[in-house]
């Protein structure tokens, strides 16, 4: 009797399931995806401080949510990779990481957007924008460690090794707002003071960008595969002929 | 014992020739720091508020460029190999390596400081705050970046990797030293400073080796 | 529809969203279809994969 | 004491290098390994001295220190020296002296080793003044510098004159006559007292 | 000049394989400027006013960076001697590679400078002139570089010295380079740190290369 | 055409390594270098080609274009092989091609290099996955990818096989047929047509 992992740990069985599962998911991440712009832009009012501009919320925190579980995924899978050599591990690590550094940017650039009207500037040096921008560069140093290496099963232990060593930034992002003196209120706990007019649409497009995310990390992860498939097959054709080579050469 | 002792004192040996490591270093310090004023201009009420954030940055700067090449070397010229069937496990090994970096770098830089201070105008009260707080944060310098030096020791050319990998995780160091100074605030927030970015070194020391050792073995594959 | 004053940061930001999204969703599926395509060559070109092979474990 | 391989698969970039190779080397003898250019005499080395995880099979030192590993007892002499440009020769020698060898008698032991090879008159130089084989012979001088009963060396004569490869051939039948052994890869037939080879083009596995 | 082309070719080509240098180089010139707010407190007046200058010198520091090696690891593996041999005079082998290196760091750091002009609060006015100093200012860091690279190349672990050396030859760039962007003055005072940025990067492309051949003739003995 | 040294005296690091040593390599003839580790035969060769300005005496092409340099009409094949490891196979053989020689026919004379050092299956490698000899057979390929008339190789069978060993000397012979000189430090007898042997040891300055 073999265990869900285990099972999973079969390419060939990832990509049967994930060939079912994935249009059920982007459905869902669609139909989510569909209500939530409806909720987030007709169905509730603008804040009575921030005006109009709350709207960029629904956009912007699901990407930021998104920036942190993306990193928390890498991270996951990268102790897979490294303790119990889960042969998926690795692929999903890779596959996550620019979807990762996609959703982020987005949190910056979102979040940048909505500074400019509220703060009236696009960016200020406090510690939660700096935390995600550090982020950003993490993203951006597993991305270049992983191109920059030619071996390719030394590049994905060596990038699990740096994505585990940045998984600190985690909870940094999210306790320590106060370590100097900033332009930027004072963090609140959002999510129980918020009206739950606006609660909803946010809540909703929460779940659709988590689903949407998961069905481009499948998609990529399915990529992955059939490029490794490849290169295989590649290098045992060339490895075939250099085999003949040097028995001729003997 | 003897072993760890043998590397490390090889290592700063090394340094120490190759280089200069310790002139070098103190060189290149003195001419960042005497540069950024030909950056930011010549207001010294502007420089004396950001002295320690010059600083600082400064002596990141001068690490990396001396780190770069600390495991890579050591590969080129099979030393590594060798090193690997030692009777010093692999942790150690990048243990001493990263102990070696901080006495021929972090020690000097950290003694040179505030010297370079005058030139900034930093404020003189904050003279031993700052010999004090560089003393103590630049191990996690040395022992992070040997991280990001195992990770790239075989990208050739790795230079600017190794900054773009290491210096957003010197990022926590680097604010709590500056805090730790520029604040002057009140006793408590120096010291609360203080004992984070001891905290941080001592994980580094600990945590750096395992990691480091972690990738030098996916390379010497 | 309304969005006051500050229309154009919102506009924009929901844009660069979706440019980004569906950009990354366009790669996503060119990249799978070039990858199928070199797959599908090789095998017809009589290239088997090994059952033990290393490249994919 | 025996170094064992069992049943060996090594793969290189997901190239399968060397398929279903087993042998043993007993104590007293030297294994040459022979085979062309790329045939994986590196490769079987560097899998025998624990560098690189074979795909399948393993390798076991039997009556050796249990407690440590093949690698721990093995003095391994690659086609890199490890020699550092900016020491001296001497100074090379006791590095390696003090960083792999607990034993007491330092001085004694690294003066024959570089003695032995010839470069006791070149001792105070910097290593970066070596030649080619100069260079190579200090690399060499590591194998006398600290005990270890296993001895995995590839291609030690490259660029040694006929002299020093005959001092070479003497060090690994001084090693093997006191019950070491050895794995030596190499292009050139060596005039080894007790020596087997193992040519790795004819364990080729058809592609 | 086949040849010529052939060796730029390789060494563009190289700088990309090895370090992604394009990437690579752009996201530590993203890390080190958002280091510097990091490091100097996050006042945005402040920040503005000095834009132009942290631009500059992490644009210096990126160079620096991946300067380095280009030409110990040619003299490492052999490649030095064989191109030495070649129909090509040494001083336009190092034209060369320093011109490659323009191409694969000079100008993708041009290009970056306005971008991360935002994070600095730089004024909007400024970007035009910023991309267009550095454009005309980047060829003498490449050639400047060029010179210390070659003198240093045998001192394994040359990093620091490089940038001992190199520094202090940068600053009239640097000098002139911001004046540009941050005088905003007057166009005729605009116009002339433009001139001279222009005549340096001039010189520096025609000393450069002879200096620079010089000191590898001295290192090939 | 020949290349003739007269009288040369070269210092090394303030010693004499060699001193008062003429000879002269005419056209279709090989000199093989030999002594013994550290005897000067890298030394003399770096002289040959130019790098190191000896003390004394001088070096020169009788016959060559005298506009170039001994240097510009010559192979130097040193103790490292200018293989870059992140170019594969064929782009390190296609880059020396084009920096070194004029001519046009750029794809056919890379073609022949791979192919008669055996590399041409692995042309779509990059260079960091070849063996040591494979390595050395790429340094060496270098030969045949422009023509030159005078080759100075320093010890070239370095950690080849039987096989490329002799594709070497093959290369070498085919190289004195059709004109040009060789002069090749080695400590392994080669078994080329023309070759004469100085042994410079035997003219070495008593210290
Ligand atoms: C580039 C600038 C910004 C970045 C990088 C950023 C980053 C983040 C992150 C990482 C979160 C999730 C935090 C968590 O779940 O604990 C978040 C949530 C949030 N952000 Fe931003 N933000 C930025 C700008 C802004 C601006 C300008 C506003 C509005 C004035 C804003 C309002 C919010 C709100 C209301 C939340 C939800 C908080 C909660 O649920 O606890 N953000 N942002
Ligand atoms: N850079 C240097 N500085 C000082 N002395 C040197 C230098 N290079 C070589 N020597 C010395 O010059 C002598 C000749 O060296 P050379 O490299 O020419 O020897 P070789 O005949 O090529 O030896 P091998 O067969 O080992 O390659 C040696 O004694 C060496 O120690
Ligand atoms: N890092 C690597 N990645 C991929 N393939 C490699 C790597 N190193 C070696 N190979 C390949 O593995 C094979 C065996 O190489 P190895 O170095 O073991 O040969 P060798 O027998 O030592 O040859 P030589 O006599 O030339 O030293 C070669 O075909 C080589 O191309
Ligand atoms: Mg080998
Ligand atoms: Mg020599």
């Amino acid at each position: 009797m073999q265990t869900l992992t285990q099972r999973l740990a079969n390419p060939t069985r990832f990509m049967e399931l994930s060939a079912r599962l994935l249009p059920w998911i982007s459905a869902g991440a669609v139909v989510l995806l569909a209500y939530g712009l409806y909720l987030a832009f007709f169905a509730s009012p603008a804040d009575y401080q921030q005006g109009e501009t709350v709207r960029i919320m629904y956009i912007h925190v699901p990407c930021a949510w998104l920036s942190m579980m993306v990193y928390a995924l890498i991270a996951l899978s990268s102790f897979g990779l490294l303790v119990f050599r889960h042969p998926l591990a690795d692929v999903s690590a890779k596959a996550a990481a620019p979807l990762g550094a996609a959703f982020t940017f987005l949190a910056l650039l979102t979040g940048s957007l909505w500074g400019k009207p509220m703060w009236g500037t696009y960016w200020v040096w406090d510690a939660r924008l700096t935390s995600v921008l550090i982020l950003f560069f993490l993203y951006l140093g597993l991305i270049a460690l992983r191109s920059a290496l030619e071996d390719e099963s030394a590049a994905s232990k060596l990038t699990a090794i740096l994505a585990l060593v940045g998984v600190t930034i985690l909870p940094i992002i999210k306790f320590s707002v106060d370590w100097w003196n900033t332009l930027h209120q004072p963090s609140t706990d959002f999510t129980s003071t918020v009206d739950p007019s606006m609660r909803l649409p946010l809540l909703v497009m929460a779940i659709a960008f988590t689903l949407l995310f998961f069905a481009m990390h499948l998609k990529a992860m399915r990529n992955e595969i059939l490029r490794r498939r490849v290169k295989a097959l590649r290098t045992q054709a060339v490895a075939g002929r250099d085999r003949l080579a040097a028995h001729g050469a003997e | 014992m003897k072993s760890f002792w043998a590397l490390l004192h090889r290592d700063v040996t090394l340094a120490i020739r190759e280089g200069g490591a310790i002139g070098t270093a103190l060189g290149f310090f003195l001419v960042v720091v005497s540069l950024m004023p030909l950056g930011l201009g010549p207001d010294l009420n502007l420089l004396s508020r950001i002295a320690a954030g010059i600083l600082w940055i400064a002596l990141l700067l001068a690490a990396l460029l001396s780190l770069n090449r600390i495991f890579e070397a050591d590969h080129e010229d099979g030393t590594l190999d060798v090193l690997a069937t030692g009777p010093l496990p692999l942790e150690l090994v990048t243990a001493a390596k990263s102990l070696a970096h901080w006495v021929t770098t972090g020690i000097p830089l950290a003694i040179m400081a505030p010297v370079l201070g005058i030139l900034l105008n930093l404020d003189l009260a904050a003279y031993p705050i700052l010999v004090a707080t560089t003393l103590v944060g630049t191990p996690a310098v040395s022992f992070l970046g040997a991280i990001g030096a195992a990770l790239t020791m075989k990208t050739r050319r790795g230079g600017l990797l190794l900054a773009l990998i290491v210096l957003p995780l010197y990022v926590p160091t680097l604010i709590f030293g500056i805090s730790a100074v520029s604040a002057g605030a009140g006793p408590t927030g120096l010291a609360a400073s203080f004992l984070i970015l001891a905290a941080i070194s001592l994980v580094t020391i600990v945590l750096g080796p395992l990691a480091a050792a972690a990738a030098l073995k996916v390379h010497l594959q | 529809m309304d969005l006051g004053p500050h229309a154009a940061f919102i506009w924009i930001s929901y844009a660069a969203v979706t440019v980004t999204v569906t950009g990354l969703i366009l790669w996503l599926i060119a990249d799978g279809r070039k990858q199928a395509a070199d797959l599908e060559a090789l095998e017809r070109q009589g290239v088997k994969r090994r059952s033990s092979s290393p490249g994919v474990r | 004491m025996q170094l064992i391989a069992e049943d060996l698969a090594i793969d290189r970039g997901a190239r399968r290098v060397i398929d279903g190779l087993s042998f043993a080397v007993k104590a007293g003898e030297a294994l040459l390994l022979t085979g062309a250019n790329g045939a994986g005499k590196t490769t079987l080395l560097r899998t025998l001295a624990g560098y690189i995880r074979p795909f399948r099979g393993r390798v076991r030192l039997e009556g050796g220190d249990d407690e440590l590993t093949v690698a721990e007892q093995a003095h391994v002499v690659g086609h890199t020296n490890a020699v550092k440009l900016s020491l001296s020769v001497a100074e090379n020698a006791a590095f390696w002296n003090a960083y792999l060898d607990s034993g007491e008698d330092a001085e004694l032991r690294v003066g024959t080793a570089l003695r032995h090879f010839g470069l006791e008159d070149l001792s105070e130089f910097p290593a970066a003044y070596l030649s080619a084989g100069q260079k190579r012979r200090l690399g060499l001088a590591r194998l006398l510098v600290a005990r270890r009963p296993v001895w995995l060396l590839d291609e030690p004569t490259a660029s040694l004159d006929t002299a020093s490869s005959e001092r070479l051939v003497a060090a690994v039948n001084d090693h093997t006559n006191s019950g070491g052994l050895a794995v030596i890869a190499t292009h050139l037939p060596l005039a080894l007292e007790r020596a087997r080879t193992l040519n790795l083009a004819a364990q080729k596995v058809p592609a």
